[in-house]
């Protein structure tokens, strides 16, 4: 039964523990996928290299897809795991300029520790630069925090929101995901490719 | 791209993540036992009448020996010998959905005759019986009053309520509640509840993720 | 292609993360994040440096109020068990090497300068949407969470939109 | 095209139409027939009327009554707190909202507690938590709080210590005061106290 910690099966003092093996085993397949190489990365935009499409999908699907059969198999429950509130404002405006930051810096956070790690100085300056970025928001918290709140909707999940089952969303994710991965390819073929 | 011909580690991890799926759907399969009407039929259910049956009638029926009635005790086997229903058969309470009894509802369940469940209490009774009822066994009933009633059923005064019908208010609630708002000291009427019904759950228990 | 060339079939990678990701969900009750470690970071730096200013803004207090370390936290370890998964992973494949990379065509301080922006608007943009690609986008898609896929949408959105305005410093 | 993607492919979709299949059975959010049979024979779901009360004049936040009475009867007197759903209301959708609180404990209640009973089945069928049983109902809880009886001289300490937490809880439900009832007891209560190693359950 699970989630584990929660449920006080594994006791609480485990926890930090586990958040460093779980961290560990992140990392390594992150690097490993290639996600230390900022122009790797930015390869999405631009056509030369789709890791990031295909990780980011396959990683999403596989969870979903794991967690929904885990539920359905009692093997987990669900009231317990945390699902990020929805805020719609404050996740669009987000997203927006963390989309801004991603074409800028060619990094996110997870993928500029792991870089930072192998070496790579621009990723160094990126997490510094994400210092800086989290302390302009403190800064200015108060007077975006009418934005900030706005438009809550709780926990709301996608398939309620498309007013369609979780499994049927699911398999159109697959069925979009497919797609993408096989034109992903065909556009990657067309495209100079790019030496980094 | 060189490494996406590298399919070889990608197979097998697809294989082990859709194996354990398998294994899990094939070891938890179905429940062997399996209700037969939804919850929303069990409380339809209960709202009509001929769920209950009361003890005189099944003191009739006793005194008349005319069978009409397959009785059944719940109670322990060590409260059961020490008096009981004549003709009863004791089905403890913990022990109705083991085999042996499952096939004794089943085979009773097509005949024509009635089931009824009795217990100490009527309290002890409803539980067990409504999970029967769930079942689809639809031809039982569970007994008014319980052994305590029935045991002493002759000392039963007919000017008063049946001492069975332990659902009916013995007292006007409000009255004896009431006296206390000659007194300073508030807080017990019906009108004075505040109800506050969230539409989201507040999940207190869970962790902060996130990023 | 050279020994640094040598990463995992991208599917693979993501099929691995996406099982990590179930399994810390099925252990722990959370996804995965990386940008929760940074404001820890920055709460414990402001509450050091100022704690009367932490104490009276209302967005470091909400971090402080409970007296515990902001630094004590599960996603702070999980950051450190990161860079350490990282720098295993880069040790055994042989590419460990400080450099900047950057397209041919800028300089190293073009694209330094560009990581630093890149750097805080991730940093404010995860803190406006409560959580960063790995947190709020990954994390929340696999709980299918509509905050997931708003949160994916908008930033590949924009990134893919924006682009093209970005080209040189890529290609 | 690499073969095996396209084999890898097709075993995902296959995999999500499979819980679109898996999803059409609801029952498997409900708790086993078997399950709900041993939790019927628990006592721990039930809760006295002296607990009850105790929490209620604690002011205990946790607690949350609900009335499955009919409305008429609830109208004329609800315990403090209570919500009203008609046992035939239980399963509609704003009944149901009510159990979406956590940290609560759901007590049933109606004038004995058969009606309590059945609302707890048929609730915990559905896989609900936290749910309880007052004791009694609210028979047992006129009997016990509201018009406490004096124990037998002969009775335990207990049995005094209960009646004089009763008499108490009968001030607070009802304003009665206590001195008419008192003089007997009170002798008693001055004797020094054992430790207490078997509650009395009295009443119902």
């Amino acid at each position: 039964m699970g989630p584990l910690i929660p449920l006080n099966i594994i006791d609480p003092s485990w926890n930090y523990v586990i958040a460093l093996v779980i961290g560990l085993f992140f990392g390594f397949i992150l690097e490993s996928s290639g996600f230390s190489s900022s122009r790797k990365m930015a390869g999405v935009f631009y056509g030369y290299d789709f890791i990031v499409l295909k990780v980011f999908f396959t990683a999403a699907i596989t969870s979903a897809v794991g967690l929904f059969y885990f539920k359905y198999l009692g093997w987990i429950d669900m009231s317990l795991i945390y699902i990020n509130p929805t805020f719609v404002t404050s996740t669009i405006v987000g997203g927006v300029i963390m989309g801004l930051g991603f074409v800028m810096g060619g990094y996110c956070p997870g993928t500029s520790y792991c870089s930072a790690a192998i070496g790579k100085l621009d990723a160094m300056i990126f997490s510094v630069g994400m210092l800086v970025g989290v302390f302009i928001f403190g800064e200015f918290y108060p007077l975006l925090e009418e934005m900030y709140m706005a438009i809550p909707l709780g926990d709301a999940m996608v398939y309620d929101a498309l007013g369609i089952s979780a499994g049927w969303f699911l398999v159109i994710l697959i069925v979009v995901a497919v797609g993408a991965f096989y034109v992903a390819s065909l556009v990657q073929e067309k495209v100079k490719e790019v030496d980094y | 791209m060189k490494e996406q011909d590298k399919t070889k580690s990608l197979s097998v991890a697809a294989l082990i993540f859709v194996a354990i799926i398998v294994v899990g759907l094939l070891t938890t399969g179905k429940p062997d036992i399996a209700y037969k009407i939804t919850p929303q039929q069990s409380i339809e259910a209960l709202g009509k009448p001929g769920n209950e049956i009361s003890p005189l009638e099944v003191a009739k029926t006793v005194k008349a020996n005319d069978n009409k009635f397959i009785i059944i005790d719940l109670r322990s086997p060590y409260e059961f010998v020490k008096g009981n229903i004549p003709g009863s058969i004791n089905i403890p309470a913990n022990r109705i959905l083991e085999k042996e009894s499952l096939d004794f509802f089943e085979k009773n369940a097509t005949s024509n005759s009635t089931l009824v469940l009795y217990d100490a209490t009527q309290s002890l009774a409803t539980g067990p019986w409504l999970v029967l009822k769930q079942l689809g066994y639809d031809n039982i009933k569970m007994m008014q009053g319980g052994w305590k009633i029935y045991s002493g059923i002759d000392s039963q005064d007919p000017s008063q309520n049946p001492a069975w019908l332990v659902e009916i208010p013995k007292y006007d609630f409000a009255a004896l509640s009431a006296s206390k708002e000659t007194n300073a000291n508030k807080g017990n009427q019906a009108g004075q509840k505040e109800i506050i019904v969230p539409q989201r759950k507040v999940k207190a228990k869970k962790v902060e993720g996130g990023c | 292609m050279d020994r640094s060339k040598k990463y995992w079939n991208p599917y693979f990678g993501g099929m691995m993360l996406g099982l990590l990701l179930l399994l810390s969900m099925y252990i722990t009750g959370r996804g995965l994040g990386a940008s929760g470690a940074v404001k820890s970071t920055v709460v414990t730096a402001v509450d050091v440096v100022a704690p009367k200013h932490a104490e009276n803004s209302t967005f470091y207090s909400r971090f402080l109020s409970d007296g515990k370390n902001p630094l004590n936290e599960w996603l702070v370890f999980e950051a450190i068990g990161l860079i350490a998964g990282a720098f295993l992973s880069g040790a055994l494949a042989g590419r460990l090497k400080l450099k900047v990379e950057h397209s041919p065509k800028i300089t190293t301080k073009t694209r330094l300068i560009m990581a630093s922006l890149g750097g805080i608007a991730f940093g404010f943009g995860s803190q406006v949407a409560r959580g960063c690609t790995s947190g709020a986008a990954l994390s929340g898609m696999a709980t299918l969470a509509l905050a997931g896929f708003i949160a994916m949408m908008a930033i590949f959105g924009t990134a893919f939109a924006s682009a093209y305005f970005f080209r040189k410093f890529w290609i | 095209m690499n073969k095996t993607y396209i084999i890898l492919a097709s075993v995902l979709v296959m995999l999500g139409v499979g819980l679109v299949f898996l999803e059409a059975n609801p029952n498997i959010k409900e708790v086993s027939p078997e399950k709900l049979l041993s939790e019927l024979n628990e006592n721990t779901r039930y809760t006295s009327t002296d607990e009850l009360a105790k929490r209620i004049i604690e002011g205990d936040p946790s607690v949350q009554l609900i009335d499955v009475r009919h409305k008429a009867e609830a109208e004329k007197f609800m315990l403090q707190g209570a919500i009203n759903i008609p046992l035939a209301d239980l399963l509609k959708e704003e009944s149901l909202a009510i159990f979406d609180q956590d940290g609560k404990d759901f007590i049933f209640y109606s004038n004995n507690d058969i009606l309590a009973n059945q609302a707890w089945t048929v609730t915990r069928r559905l896989g609900l938590m936290h749910l309880h049983v007052l004791k009694g109902g609210l028979n047992c809880w006129a009997e016990t709080i509201l018009l406490p009886k004096i124990p037998a001289p002969t009775e335990s300490q207990d049995a005094f210590d209960l009646y004089q937490a009763r008499l108490g809880a009968s001030q607070f439900f009802t304003g009665a005061s206590l001195e008419v009832k008192s003089s007997q007891p009170l002798e008693k209560v001055n004797l020094t106290r054992k430790a207490k190693t078997k509650k009395v359950e009295g009443g119902c």
